[in-house]
């Protein structure tokens, strides 16, 4: 049997069941969506276990059991916290699982703290003023400067569109519109891109089914 | 016990990670590297509880018999067979992966390439240039659509891969990092009152 | 205002992918800026070099990033770059390790000398900040269970000091986790390669030069396989996009121009 | 007995060299000199020297380092002429080193410095080169902290006007002349989400309207504990504005989990029920498109608001408003008056004002030729 050839037929049907909600809602595309959870559901329990339990738990777990050395007891700590997630399946025990959470969330905050603060603003702020050093060493054209003003404008305008204690009045008005006008403009590009994106995602799954199934392009 | 301890944690752990980030001593740069393998151990036993919830959803949806509730049948069989064959085979087997080239792939790169055909179609039904700014919004998008493909080029004498380069450094940048600024302050916010146990959302309800 | 049923306007679109492809249409692509600054960084490397790829995608973008992988692995066996790659997306692992066994079997690429395929972790942020300690204590063994000890290209290379530019092919937020991460915490040089919907907000980062190079998209993956001189997908699809493009283009207008018309009737 | 050899190796090369050094008038490195390396764990020391003169004929520099009292030993490789520092990170910590730069002339002639003092590497504590950080970091948690407290102890904090929210009595008050329904769609996220907690908020504005003006509000969830919630706040909503009896559970429902089937039932929904006003607040995801497309073609007033910024052009290009982001937050904390909600919102403010300022000082320092705000917020590794 060749197993290459069944795949491709099982692969089409599947992408012509999903196509088929185009024409309305069918038995096809609920059958192929459910498989679709399903498998890939199957497919990330296999993917965290072998590629997540396994070398970060099961194994050091294993290697304490076997050898007994002393540094591997530590990591039982964060093993044994790690097992408290399944407390969830016991209604009585639920609470148990704020632990591993509380550690993750605690973990994540403040990592997130210093290095979203210098990575987002700090670099972005100076980004923002770092052309005015080009202006003053005279390195910028005339195109140039307009543009790195236009930037100043942008970020101050955008952000005064996201100020919330002081009403849109006068300039503060002004600045705001200006801000919302930047905001479109990106909206607008993400919009643009987005199409590409689903787009191509179209043209792969045609290229497929013209190529690799009905073998009419090449 | 139930919401002290937790609290006092996330409050110990966050502020351990704050202090090694401003310590370069070894001392704290050994706690640093702790913390993290912790981090690394807990993460996977939270993915794998994650799918627990799916089960129970489909199993209620079962025993309610809520309108097609037959299909939860086929999101188990595809889970049971996928998670048999790649527990005793191992992910890298060959039918294993026969089954994410064939089954997975396919439906999930054909899921999101549907939004092709509803874009299309909103685009002549419900993309309005109603106001100044959605005006602007299409405008721009139009634009970037033209200079993103080849097409565009040729009938602009490559005027819009330029404009969508313009556009894209400039203006776009202004917006994108004004929003950046925002949303990180948000963020920043939200972990300073996460670690000082102002939010507590994160422990859900109950006592 | 028409309306229109819109299978209608699905089956034009449906036309305006097989047409163009039946007829396999080839217009020209340039190259933009910082697909430019991007390919030039990896050219400046010598040879012995090692690049770390992140796959952080899943079959749902593979359409848009799989052509860009596949043009910028070409270019790293090409020139004797040495490549590891990981992934931080659950989905990912299966699509990604056979990527790249494709392309290294074209090029004659060795596993374990100059490539290596680690596989998957789960904990982005955990994952990220581990590996600039050392790599060995995120990935004890590569996808296939080689212990990371055994494999001859990993034994100079302990973290992200030995690796001289990491790229990440994202659909998601993965690009930020790389930047706030790595990039500000270890000072790791960083590229990305990203999907439609995010290219836009890859911007700002351009500019600072917290990434030195960007692709954007399917048109990115044109321009790529443009200056790598090896057409394929990306050249043949971003055709085929042209007239898609096209075609909602003039819908939009159309939609515009019906919709002022009834609307100053009505008034 | 290698280290011995070697020894007698290095002595000989050395005095060799230093006879040749001085036939062609090498001069020796000047103002060496060795210090712990600040801001690191303690594992390296760095050594400077002075720049030699142009045609000193140095083509490089060899470091040297001694562990008090014993022997001389070459650390690293040659380093390049144009080289005035170098960090020896292959030390042990608590040992006291000292150090010689050796300079070496194209033809291998070579003359050394004098040893600089004995130093030992040592770890700091804090990184220097992190206190504007650190102080940012302290002025924006003080900033957040005091709003919030301000907040709880009953101060009145001001949120602006919100125009997408403005427009909620328009469309309630259409949907109440034209005797048609309103729709309510709190998205794809869960009952933890920010987004969708806002959007409860809103609901929760909402309902009161709807149970003034009798017109009929229907919320399809895709969640069942975000059912459970949405339910008692609309019963809670109807109760305190004294009409309990105009309230309708049925009107709040379960759709399904699934993404693409929810689009598509709320899709029939509209179709059928061709509700006059349609709120779609919260978390969305592809389906948004779907959602906004025939919501628009029903004829419907569109209020949208999200966080998903993927998902906002779409939102904007077809709906009659859309709360953008932070917007929708921000009116959550003003229809809630939440303390935590606004003072955070109003920290926030607090932080983009410093930014404000960082910028327009940074742009005019920079043109001024002063660079210290660029230099404050430079990265250190």
């Amino acid at each position: 049997m060749d197993w290459n050839l069944i795949g491709i037929w099982v692969a089409a049907f599947l992408t012509l069941s999903i196509y088929s909600v185009l024409y309305r809602d069918n038995p096809f595309y609920r059958f192929a969506e459910h498989l679709f959870v399903g498998v890939s559901v199957g497919y990330g329990i296999v993917l965290s276990i072998y590629q997540g339990l396994v070398p970060f738990a099961l194994k050091p777990l294993w290697e304490t059991v076997t050898t007994g050395a002393p540094e591997g007891f530590i990591k039982l700590i964060p093993i044994c916290i790690g097992l408290l997630f399944f407390a969830r399946l016991s209604p009585r025990h639920t609470w148990l699982i704020r632990y591993p959470i509380a550690i993750l969330i605690g973990f994540g905050s403040g990592i997130a703290i210093p290095n979203v603060l210098r990575a987002n603003i700090f670099e972005q702020t100076r980004g923002t003023i770092a052309p005015f050093a080009e202006i003053a060493a005279g390195t910028l054209s005339g195109w140039g400067i307009f543009e790195a003003i236009l930037m100043v404008v942008g970020v101050i305008c955008t952000l005064t569109y996201f100020f919330f204690s002081v009403e849109h009045r006068g300039p503060v008005k002004w600045l705001s519109k200006v801000g919302i006008a930047f905001l479109m403009i990106g909206f607008g590009s993400a919009f643009g891109n987005t199409v590409m994106g689903r787009v191509a995602l179209l043209i792969q799954r045609v290229d497929f089914l013209l190529g690799d199934w009905l073998n009419i392009i090449s | 016990m139930k919401r002290q301890v937790p609290l006092v944690l996330c409050f110990v752990f966050g502020i351990a990670m704050i202090f090694t980030q401003f310590s370069p001593h070894s001392f704290s740069q050994g706690i640093y590297e702790e913390v993290i393998s912790w981090a690394l151990i807990i993460g996977p036993f939270a993915l794998v509880l994650a799918t627990v919830t799916l089960i129970q959803t489909h199993t209620a949806r079962i025993r309610r018999r809520t309108e097609h509730w037959q299909y939860s049948f086929v999101v188990f069989a595809g889970l049971i067979v996928m998670v048999l064959i790649g527990m005793f085979f191992k992910p890298q087997n060959p039918m294993f992966v026969w089954l994410y080239n064939n089954v997975q792939l396919p439906m999930d790169a054909t899921m999101f390439s549907l939004l092709a055909f509803f874009i299309a179609s909103a685009a002549y039904r419900a993309f309005r240039a109603r106001t100044f700014e959605a005006s602007l919004l299409l405008i721009t998008a139009l634009i970037v659509m033209m200079g993103n493909v080849p097409i565009g080029n040729l009938l602009s004498n490559d005027t819009a891969s330029e404009a969508r380069q313009w556009i894209l450094d400039n203006p776009n940048l202004s917006a994108r990092r004004g929003i950046i600024l925002g949303v990180s302050l948000g963020v920043i916010s939200q972990s300073i009152r996460i670690i000082l146990g102002i939010e507590r959302s994160y422990l859900g309800g109950g006592d | 205002m028409p309306n229109i049923d819109r299978r209608i306007v699905f089956i034009l679109v449906a036309l305006a992918v097989i047409i163009p492809m039946l007829l396999s249409i080839n217009l020209p692509v340039s190259v933009s800026e910082p697909t430019q600054n991007f390919y030039d960084y990896v050219e400046a490397l010598p040879a012995g070099s090692t690049i770390m790829i992140a796959f952080d995608y899943g079959p749902s973008s593979l359409a848009e990033l799989n052509p860009m992988a596949k043009a910028l692995l070409k270019q790293c066996f090409d020139r004797d770059i040495r490549v590891i790659a990981i992934t931080l997306v659950v989905d990912a692992p299966t699509l990604a390790s056979a990527l790249i066994q494709q392309v290294a079997a074209e090029k004659g690429a060795v596993d374990g000398e100059d490539y290596v395929f680690l596989g998957f972790r789960p904990g982005a942020v955990q994952v990220i900040l581990g590996m600039g300690t050392d790599i060995a204590s995120v990935y004890d063994t590569d996808y296939n269970g080689t212990a990371i000890s055994e494999i001859p290209m990993m034994q100079n290379i302990t973290n992200y000091d030995q690796i001289d530019l990491l790229v990440d092919f994202a659909s998601s937020d993965t690009v930020e986790s790389w930047i706030i991460y790595a990039n500000v915490q270890y000072n790791q040089q960083i590229a990305a390669g990203v999907t439609g919907v995010i290219i836009a907000q890859m911007f700002p980062y351009l500019q600072t030069g917290q990434l030195v190079g960007l692709l954007s998209g399917i048109l990115g993956a044109a321009e790529y396989e443009n200056l790598v001189g090896a057409p394929a997908k990306g050249m043949q699809w971003i055709n085929v996009e042209s007239f898609v493009h096209l075609l909602i283009v003039v819908l939009v207008i159309i939609g515009n121009i019906t919709y002022f018309i009834y609307r100053t009737r009505e008034e | 007995m290698i280290k011995t050899t070697q020894w007698i190796a290095v002595c000989l090369v050395l005095g060799l060299s230093v006879g040749t050094a001085f036939s062609q008038g090498l001069s020796p490195p000047s103002n060496v000199t060795a210090v712990d390396t600040p801001n690191d764990d303690g594992s390296s020391i760095t050594i400077t020297w002075d720049a030699a003169a142009e045609e000193s004929g140095i083509s490089g520099y060899q470091i040297l380092r001694r562990i008090a009292g014993g022997e001389l030993e070459a650390i690293g490789e040659l380093l390049p002429a144009e080289k005035t520092t170098y960090a020896d990170s292959a030390i042990e910590k608590g040992t006291t080193y000292a150090y010689i730069v050796r300079a070496v002339s194209e033809t291998e002639a070579t003359v050394d410095s004098e040893q600089t003092a004995p130093v030992k590497g040592t770890g700091e504590w804090f990184h220097t080169g992190k206190i504007p950080l650190f102080i940012t970091m302290l002025l924006f948690s003080a900033a957040i902290v005091w709003n919030i407290y301000s907040a709880r102890s009953g101060k009145e904090l001001f949120v602006r006007r919100i125009p997408g929210l403005e427009a909620v009595d328009e469309a309630i008050g259409r949907a109440t002349e034209m005797g048609r329904s309103i729709l309510y769609s709190t998205g794809l996220g869960g009952v933890s989400g920010v987004a969708t907690i806002a959007s409860m908020t809103i609901l929760g504005q909402v309902a009161r309207r709807t149970a003034d003006y009798e017109t009929s509000l229907r919320v399809p969830c895709r969640d069942p504990i975000v059912l459970n919630v949405v339910r008692e706040m609309v019963k809670t909503a109807y109760l305190e504005e004294g009409r309990p009896d105009a309230y309708n559970e049925d009107d709040i429902f379960f759709l399904t989990e699934s993404q693409f089937a929810y689009a598509a039932g709320v899709e029939g929904m509209m179709l059928r029920e061709k509700p006059a006003a349609i709120f779609l607040q919260g978390t969305f995801y592809a389906e948004s498109l779907i959602l906004a497309e025939t919501g628009n073609s029903v004829g419907a007033i569109q209020i949208a608001g999200t966080d998903s910024e993927h998902q906002l052009p779409f939102f904007i290009a077809a709906c009659d408003y859309t709360l953008i982001g932070e917007e929708l937050y921000a009116a959550s904390a003003y229809l809630s008056r939440e303390p935590m909600l606004l003072g955070s919102l109003r920290g926030q403010d607090w932080g983009k004002i410093l930014i404000f300022a960082a910028v327009v000082l940074g742009v005019v320092l920079e043109l001024s030729g002063i660079s210290w705000i660029t230099t404050l917020l430079q990265r250190v590794s």
